[in-house]
């Protein structure tokens, strides 16, 4: 028998016959009932009801127990709320031990129910051996930083950090490309209400570049991240512009005088058109700043940044196209320019990641032909919008160049006729990349919307039109979406369930489309002048990476992982570390801003107080068993631990605002002098000899 | 021993298996399979720890001293850690735990190290009856035996 | 008179305008004479409606065009709106026609200004009053359970009914003046036949087509097919005694289809098939030559039934 | 300076009484002279077959320990952490391999300061254990008194008897039937100390009474040059030809342990899992639990050993303790062990525990490629933070 | 005539819909709703209607639904030639249960309605209508024998014994489609 007074109160929860229903209660109670040190053994329908857990409280209270082991579900959701009771009954919350025998017992072992009860005894036995060596612990404060960076500024990153600097937060944004805006930028209209994406979102994009509260880091990226929730420190790298923004106004006469020959796609065109080296964005850019693409850039005076220009004859400076283009001198090449950038250094409380995503390329779908005029939705959306590289006219973008070349004659003020080919038929397919075990198995929850409104937009401006879409089925969820299924359907587009297995290229460019149609229970095929494929939103390239310097998880889809898919929903297992937009997962521009503005005022209410309560589940270097081996400092992932002087010896040292109590500095200290609160050596030891001994609790 | 009476002992010998959880990922993997109520073997019981890199070797040696027959090291995916790293410490330390029982002749089937995500619920059953398939085949611990036949 | 609610028919005299359809009068005309029986003894006057035509059937105008369709319902109706009365059938199809062309008359102003066109030539106008009332309906409703219970000289006792109200008598219920409260479990026939004092238990296939109409004129042999497996729904479910009917239409398929599946030894049952009408006439005594005289499917063996053992 | 030399003392007197030519001692008593360092540790002979660990300052005392002593087994490394505060005072220490190596352990684990310890190393070839020497002379029928010192050259054994005559007899032959060399030095895989500031031997000198020094370290560099300016040493270049003899007597070392490796740990592999249980714990149940094993280790440096009763993993009083005791010490040690054979030298009950430590080394050098005592800015597998698996 | 089994085994949408742009005045989707199906547009194919037709049931090819969706696409030779609208009993479950209020009943019958038009029908098809301008009556048989037997008047008191009533139903007849078209003989 242990020294000290310990009364332990098991609790064993049937959870309606959840656990009831294959563990037996009353023999487990029994059981539990000659157990060392059990003082109190109870049962009840709902543990965590308000009655349930007065039982506890009552007994907590009367004096019956001080220790108090819970036998019921997952401690992940429910350990917090018993542990709430404890400390509402007046007992240290860290009194508190679970065993799982729902989740992890009667669930798992329905049909075992002897055996699930055996299980059960061994399972609580163990919880019992761990309550004998717990030790009441206090909650300490961090204090929190209360600066907030945002990283990608689309839509979500723009709400976040509006939501935020309103309430008074200073954020950072931190924007991968030159400009923010992200990818609704290049939408044309919005569904369901079809208003114009610009429209809403550039007023937005010059508020948050205006507001005195956030500073755009625009062309930079997260280089690293350091610190934990309220003090993380992060380093971004801002890329090198090649082009002093503080001198450029933007005005975009570099960008003309780049020669073709350094023409590249234009992302912002999703490759339909080209863009020079030196280039802005887009015209609506904010900040509307150029940049150099030194990958694209064919140095065509011989000159780059920082070297000597090369002379005529006379001794007049060769300038590159652009530098001499410039009115400011914002692209002077005189001085020599960091390839790395710049590295700005943040201290920051909370971050908020709202990376957004990007749609498959249609290049690894080869059974929808290589042809041109197969296009993904997004670029359909550059074809059919007014900042496009058609300015909207529709064409079939086999025939794009054409168009540049007559719009340039046309701009030089010849007489050219336009032979480009418009389309009569437009055929959509869903489902491409989504729903399909060889790309993505998760529905990518926006294209059945934006071929709808595609489709709706293209059949309200051009009725002759003859549109075909092809759905595995249709998808829209929620209130309005429907009937916009129905304004589209009235309009008398062709809709189709059933999915397109190929796409052949006719000699004339337009295109053989193989279909079904699930209704008539028939394949059917159509010769169509564009195909568009609604290609999988996917996470980005380098989200992992991302995730990886941040803490953070990433789903098995590649998509940032939520705390908890329906509690958390924009909480990271990094506390402080918040996600919004596509990066979790892909969504429409409303769940979008909804869970911004989520993020935004979660990180808000984090940083708020100023100081933040955290779970004493932490380290503690025990100095006089310390020998100051060092190895402890190393591995942890923190930083946390550092070697300080102690009666004349070097000894480890845990910073408590630092570690988070993942423990592994006290599992590799040899002589354990490092204890992880809550989990102890002891503890643990204790837990694993009973289970060994099939539910004998030895005494120590 | 007659074989026959060997064999008919050793159907009723059930495995004792524990598996020392990381509370992000294998945990809630487990409880994960019980939501979705993939059944496995009733034999295997979970110890929580925050982080597989929590795991001490000691952890594995006190199980199969004091009788378990099996321990599995359940943690999460390489870069998935939520604590960074643990899990590479994790594996090192287990390696050379293996190492050092097999050596002393302890079959090192009885330990074993997996990467099961939280979402991994059915993975998660499966490793379970496949190890408890390992540790039915190994039979009883030694070491338990042992000690058995030693008082 | 044109009635829109109950309270206003109890006012004053019950009046209904007799409407024929086709199959009652020139196929089962037991049925109108069992109609013309029962009425006055229940204190109802039928008007004969005198010029009334086909209503017109499914297969006719409505096949054809919308407003002929609806002129020609019209022109039924108008026989009734022009003495204030409201027309009442006994067939289901009379029943759906009549008033789903009113009902587009009345949903769609072009509609009923064209009828109105075309009415004008025989000096007629159709304003939307007069519509068509069900018989179960108004004998449900109007003249009520409990009047009806006193009138019978026969109760049904002992007796199991399948009750088959017909397509027309449910859906679509918009148009209708009458409505079921729930029309996927419909209780008015089972309740009018439980005032007889029979039995009138749910079955699985109690909504369920009896495949009479142009699917019978189109392929028989699909139609019968589907009446087969209502009628042996009935048999294995409840073990009628009889099936009783609101519909002109389901009582020719019931009893003729019977009949001819028991030739061809796809069927080994017989269950009489009556018309409500019908049956409520001999309950209250008439000659059953005259009000239940027509029939494929034999029905003695029932009348004699109801007649030796259900005196009351 | 070219790194290897040929030196020797340039006092007559030491010349004669240093193994080679006294250069260790010369440069030993010249460090305390000039103060470089506060004290030397070094082994000092007994009568007959005793020895013991020498620490002084005093610049004399040095000449008396000149000379080798191969049934000296001093726990140099050990003795510095427990005993010396290197963060306080600088020492010269003389060193085997296997001394050496455990030096640089604990200084990566912070025991040692190895800034204010000297290592002069000597190359071995292994050494004995007195009594198994005593047997060893008495098999030969050679009386302890006659022998002067004891020596290896190549696979022989020699006995240099105190009066001028050299006997030598085959060493494998000795310990194949049990005696000749300690087995970890059989095993030992160390030859030459490169990890010390200077490694010196005799392998490479082709004539005369020289040492064959290779400077491993800057400051062993330093040393050199400051004793040969202040006249103490003196040294010539090694030519050649004495670099390829050196190699190629420690490649023949070294291919007499790899034999003795494999015989040993051939031996332990080929046991299948119940016949390493049988025997292990067969061993293991010899076991009085007299912690001499774990006091001894020279890469052991808790203040507070979890196999202390009182640390919940080891029962109190329970004779023979339970396998983890056996276990968990393996674990704890296995990254580091220098297999010095301490621990089996001391196991009054004779369990072979250096042999199965080196065992369990050698596997960690196999799967993380760490060899321990090699590299002082090499950090071991468990301390490493990095992410590879 | 004939009840037409199938559809072709691919159904060429690009000559489906050349045929209907080329070959007709109106889309067949125009027809139908002109002809009383409003709300064919809003049909989202669920199946409903298919669920419980009685045609679908006994295994016509072209029940509710499929006949909508070949609509929509813009088929017409291949519905002309079918029989299924015909055989459809006018039990308007479907339109009670028609979530997008399409009413699938009526657009069978404006196929039929269309049929009509293209004369797509056989004679006795239009036998109703010949019985419905000679008597008054859709269904009429003489039964002269049954009325006695059960007591009634040979002759009911519609159009059939009333020759004015007959003459004014005439009239209307005569000034509907049914006459346009010319399919009975009409004085």
């Amino acid at each position: 028998m242990s020294d000290k007074d310990i009364r332990i109160g098991v609790y064993i929860c049937h959870c309606g016959e959840n656990i009831a229903g294959a563990v037996n209660i009353n023999e487990v109670a029994e059981f539990a009932k000659n157990l060392p040190d059990v003082a109190v053994v109870r049962d009840y329908l709902f543990m965590c009801s308000d009655p349930g857990q007065e039982i506890i409280k009552e007994d907590i209270r009367k004096g019956l127990v001080n220790r108090v082991v819970v036998a019921a579900c997952t401690p992940r959701t429910h350990e917090p709320i018993f542990r709430r009771a404890c400390e509402d009954a007046g007992l240290n919350k860290y009194y508190f031990e679970m065993a799982n025998i729902r989740d992890q017992c009667s669930w798992a072992h329905w049909h075992e129910k002897e055996k699930a009860t055996e299980k059960a005894k061994q399972l609580i036995a163990a919880a019992v051996a761990k309550a004998r060596l717990l030790e009441p612990l206090e909650d300490r404060y961090v204090e929190l930083n209360k600066n907030v960076m945002v990283v990608g500024g689309g839509i979500a990153g723009i709400f976040a950090a509006l939501d935020l600097a309103n309430a008074g937060f200073k954020v950072y944004m931190v924007e991968k490309n030159p400009s923010i805006g992200g990818n609704m930028a290049k939408l044309d209209k919005t569904f369901p209400t079809n208003d114009c994406s610009a429209c809403i979102l550039t007023p937005l994009m010059v508020e948050v570049a205006n507001h005195p509260n956030v500073e755009l880091i625009t062309y930079a990226e997260v280089e690293s991240v350091d610190g934990s929730v309220g003090n993380f420190k992060v380093k971004v790298r801002k890329k090198q512009t090649y082009v002093d923004w503080e001198k450029c106004t933007g005005c975009g006469a570099c960008i003309n005088a780049c020669p073709p020959k350094a023409r590249v796609p234009d992302e912002f065109n999703e490759g339909l058109s080209l863009r020079g080296a030196i280039y802005i964005q887009f015209p609506q850019a904010v900040p509307k700043k150029a940049v150099i693409d030194p990958d694209a850039c064919i140095r065509c005076s011989g000159r780059w940044f920082g070297e000597e220009p090369r002379r005529t004859k006379d001794g007049k400076p060769i300038l590159a196209p652009c530098e001499k283009a410039c009115p400011t001198g914002a692209c002077s090449r005189d001085e020599p320019r960091d390839p790395n950038g710049e590295l700005i250094e943040l201290n920051v409380g909370s971050i908020i990641v709202a990376t957004g995503y990007k749609v498959m390329d249609k290049k690894q779908f080869k059974e929808f032909s290589d042809s041109p005029n197969v296009i993904t939705a997004l670029q359909m959306e550059r074809l059919i919008t007014a900042t496009g590289p058609t300015e909207g006219k529709l064409i079939v973008p086999s025939d794009i160049p054409k168009y540049l070349e007559w719009k340039k004659k046309v701009e030089k003020g010849k007489e050219a006729e336009l032979e480009a080919r418009k389309p009569k038929v437009i055929t959509f397919v869903s489902c491409v990349g989504s729903r399909d075990n060889r790309y993505h198995t998760y529905c990518s929850r926006v294209c059945c919307m934006y071929m709808l409104k595609q489709a709706m937009l293209l059949k309200e401006k051009y009725p002759e039109l003859d549109i075909y879409m092809f759905f595995i089925d249709v998808r829209t969820p929620g209130k309005d979406f429907d009937e916009y299924y129905m304004r589209c359907r009235n309009l008398g587009i062709k809709i189709f369930k059933g999915k397109v297995g190929g796409v052949q290229k006719l000699p004339d460019e337009r295109l053989l489309v193989k279909g079904y149609d699930a209704d008539l229970g028939k394949p059917v095929e159509l010769i169509s002048d564009i195909v568009v494929l609604a290609t999988a939103i996917e996470p980005n390239t380098d989200l992992k990476d991302l995730a990886r310097k941040l803490g953070i998880n990433v789903g098995a889809e590649g998509f940032l992982r939520e705390r908890h898919t329906k509690l958390y929903p924009v909480d990271t297992m990094t506390e402080g570390i918040f996600i919004a937009g596509c990066a979790q997962g892909p969504k429409d521009i409303p769940d979008s801003v909804a869970q911004a503005k989520a993020a935004a005022s979660s990180a808000a209410s984090l940083l708020a107080p100023g100081k933040m309560k955290v779970e004493p589940l932490i380290s503690e270097v025990n100095p006089e068993k310390c020998t100051g081996c060092g190895i402890c400092v190393e591995l942890c992932p923190y930083g946390a631990i550092e070697m300080v002087e102690y009666n004349g010896k070097r000894k480890s040292k845990i910073n408590e605002t630092l570690c988070k109590g993942c423990g592994v500095c006290a599992a590799a200290c040899p002589s354990k002098a490092i204890t992880l609160h809550g989990f102890t050596y002891e503890q643990v030891v204790a837990q694993i000899r009973t289970i060994a001994k099939k539910g004998v609790i030895e005494e120590v | 021993m007659i074989e026959g009476q060997e064999e008919g002992k050793m159907e009723e010998w059930e495995p004792n298996i524990i598996v020392i959880a990381c509370n992000w990922c294998t945990y809630q993997a487990a409880d994960l399979a019980g939501s979705l109520r993939y059944s496995y073997p009733p034999t295997v019981k979970i110890v929580r720890v925050p982080c597989s890199g929590r795991v001490e070797p000691e952890f594995i040696i006190e199980a199969l001293i004091n009788g378990a027959d099996g321990v599995l090291i359940g943690g999460c995916h390489p870069g998935d850690c939520h604590y960074k790293n643990g899990n590479y410490k994790a594996l090192k330390r287990f390696e050379l735990l293996k190492s050092v029982i097999e050596e002393f002749g302890i079959e090192p089937e009885r330990v074993r190290l997996e990467w099961i995500s939280g979402s991994e619920g059915l993975k998660f059953a499966e490793v379970m009856k496949e190890f408890n398939d390992t540790i039915r085949k190994l039979g009883p611990n030694p070491l338990k035996w042992k000690e058995i036949n030693s008082v | 008179m044109i009635s829109e609610t109950v309270s206003e028919t109890l006012k004053e005299k019950l009046k209904f305008g007799l409407f024929l359809g086709c199959n009652i009068p020139f196929n089962r005309p037991d049925v109108e004479q069992a109609m013309r029986k029962i009425f006055p003894a229940l204190n109802v006057e039928i008007d004969d409606l005198v010029g009334q035509s086909c209503c017109p059937s499914w297969g006719t105008m409505p096949s054809v065009d919308v407003v002929g369709w609806c002129a020609v319902a019209a022109r039924n109706l108008c026989l009734g709106e022009e003495k204030g009365i409201d027309l009442m059938a006994a067939c289901n199809s009379c029943y759906g026609s009549l008033n789903e062309a009113r009902h587009k008359m009345l949903n769609n102003p072009e509609i009923m200004n064209k009828v109105n066109e075309i009415l004008a030539k025989i000096g007629k106008k159709y304003e939307g009053k007069a519509k068509c009332r069900h018989v179960a309906w108004v004998l449900y409703r109007d003249v009520g359970l409990e009047k009806i219970k006193e009138s019978i000289k026969y109760s049904l006792d002992g007796l199991t009914i399948a009750v088959q109200p017909g397509c027309h008598f449910l859906w679509p219920s918009e148009v209708y003046p009458d409505k079921e409260e729930d029309p996927f479990n419909p209780k008015v026939l089972r309740e009018l036949c439980k005032a007889l004092g029979a039995d009138a238990p749910y079955y699985t296939k109690l909504i369920d087509c009896c495949g009479m109409g142009a699917l019978r004129s189109t392929n028989p042999e699909k139609s019968f097919t589907l009446v087969k497996e209502k009628l042996e729904c009935i048999k294995e479910e409840i073990d009628a005694d009889l099936i009783v009917t609101t519909c002109s239409s389901c009582l020719i398929q019931l009893d003729d289809a019977q009949e001819r599946l028991r030739k061809e030894g796809k069927i080994s049952f017989s269950i009489p098939v009556l018309h409500y009408v019908q049956l409520l006439a001999l309950c209250m005594g008439f000659d059953p030559q005259q009000v239940a005289g027509i029939c494929v499917t034999p029905r003695d063996e029932i009348i004699k039934r109801i007649l030796e053992s259900g005196k009351r | 300076m070219n790194k290897f030399i040929l030196a020797w003392a340039k006092d007559r007197e030491i010349r004669k009484r240093g193994q080679c030519g006294g250069f260790v001692t010369a440069i030993l008593k010249f460090m305390l002279e000039e103060n470089i360092v506060d004290y030397a540790l070094l082994v000092k002979k007994g009568s007959n077959l005793e020895y013991s660990i020498f620490l002084t300052s005093n610049p004399e005392d040095v000449v008396d320990c000149a000379g080798s002593v191969l049934w000296a087994t001093p726990n140099i490394a050990k003795f510095i952490a427990e005993y010396l505060d290197t963060n306080e005072y600088k020492i010269a220490a003389v060193c085997r391999p296997c001394d050496a190596r455990a030096i640089v352990e604990l200084a990566k684990m912070n025991q040692i300061n190895i800034k204010n310890v000297f290592m002069i190393g000597l190359n071995c070839s292994g050494t004995f254990l007195p009594a198994t020497l005593e047997r060893m002379f008495e098999t030969l029928n050679i009386r302890v008194e006659d022998v002067e010192k004891v020596g290896i050259k190549k696979d022989r054994f020699v006995v240099f008897l105190k009066d001028g005559k050299v006997e030598t007899f085959p060493l494998e032959d000795l310990e194949k039937s049990g005696l000749g060399r300690r087995e970890n030095c059989r095993r030992c895989e160390v030859k030459i100390p490169r990890m010390c500031d200077l490694a010196c031997g005799k392998w490479g000198v082709i004539e005369g009474k020289k040492t064959f020094v290779e400077i491993c370290s800057d400051r062993g560099e330093i040393i050199v040059k400051k004793a040969v300016e202040s006249g103490v040493v003196e040294f010539e270049y090694a030519s050649d030809e004495n670099v390829k003899i050196r190699d190629e007597l420690e490649n023949f070392a070294l291919k007499m342990s790899e034999k003795w490796q494999d015989y040993y740990f051939g031996q332990m592999s080929s046991m299948s899992y119940e016949e390493r249980r049988n025997y292990w714990f067969g061993m293991f149940e010899r076991c009085i639990k007299c912690y001499a094993c774990r006091d001894v280790c020279a890469v052991c440096y808790c203040n507070d050993c979890i196999l202390n009763p009182w640390r919940l993993l080891v029962k109190g009083g329970e004779i023979p303790p339970s396998f983890s005791f056996h276990i968990t010490r393996a674990v704890h040690i296995a990254q580091s062990c220098v297999n010095c054979g301490q621990c089996q030298d001391v196991c009054p009950v004779e369990i072979p525990l250096s042999r199965i430590a080196h065992k369990l080394n050698k596997t960690v050098q196999e799967i993380w490629g760490y060899i321990p005592g090699i590299r002082l800015d090499e950090k071991q597998p468990l301390s490493r933070a990095e992410n590879d698996i | 005539m004939e009840v037409m089994e199938g559809v072709p085994p691919v159904i060429n949408l690009t000559e489906v819909a050349r045929t209907e742009k080329e070959e007709f005045e109106k889309k067949v989707s125009e027809l139908i709703i002109e002809f009383g199906a409003e709300n064919l547009l809003a049909c989202m194919q669920c199946g409903a209607c298919a669920s419980i037709c009685p045609l679908a049931r006994v295994g016509f090819e072209w029940y509710n639904k499929k006949l909508i969706k070949a609509i929509l696409i813009g088929m017409k030779e291949e519905l002309l030639d079918d029989s299924t609208p015909w055989a459809c009993v006018a039990c308007n479950r479907c339109t009670e249960i028609c979530p997008r209020q399409v009413s699938p009943f009526e657009v069978m019958f404006a196929m039929r309605r269309l049929m009509v038009e293209e004369l797509a029908i056989s004679t006795l098809a239009i036998e109703g209508d010949r019985s419905l301008y000679e008597h008054g009556h859709a269904v009429y048989m003489t039964g002269r024998e049954a009325r006695k037997k059960v007591g009634l008047p040979e002759k009911p008191p519609t159009t059939d014994s009333d020759e004015k009533a007959l003459q004014e139903l005439r009239t209307i007849l005569k000034n509907t489609k049914l006459a346009e078209l010319g399919l009975i003989p009409m004085e």
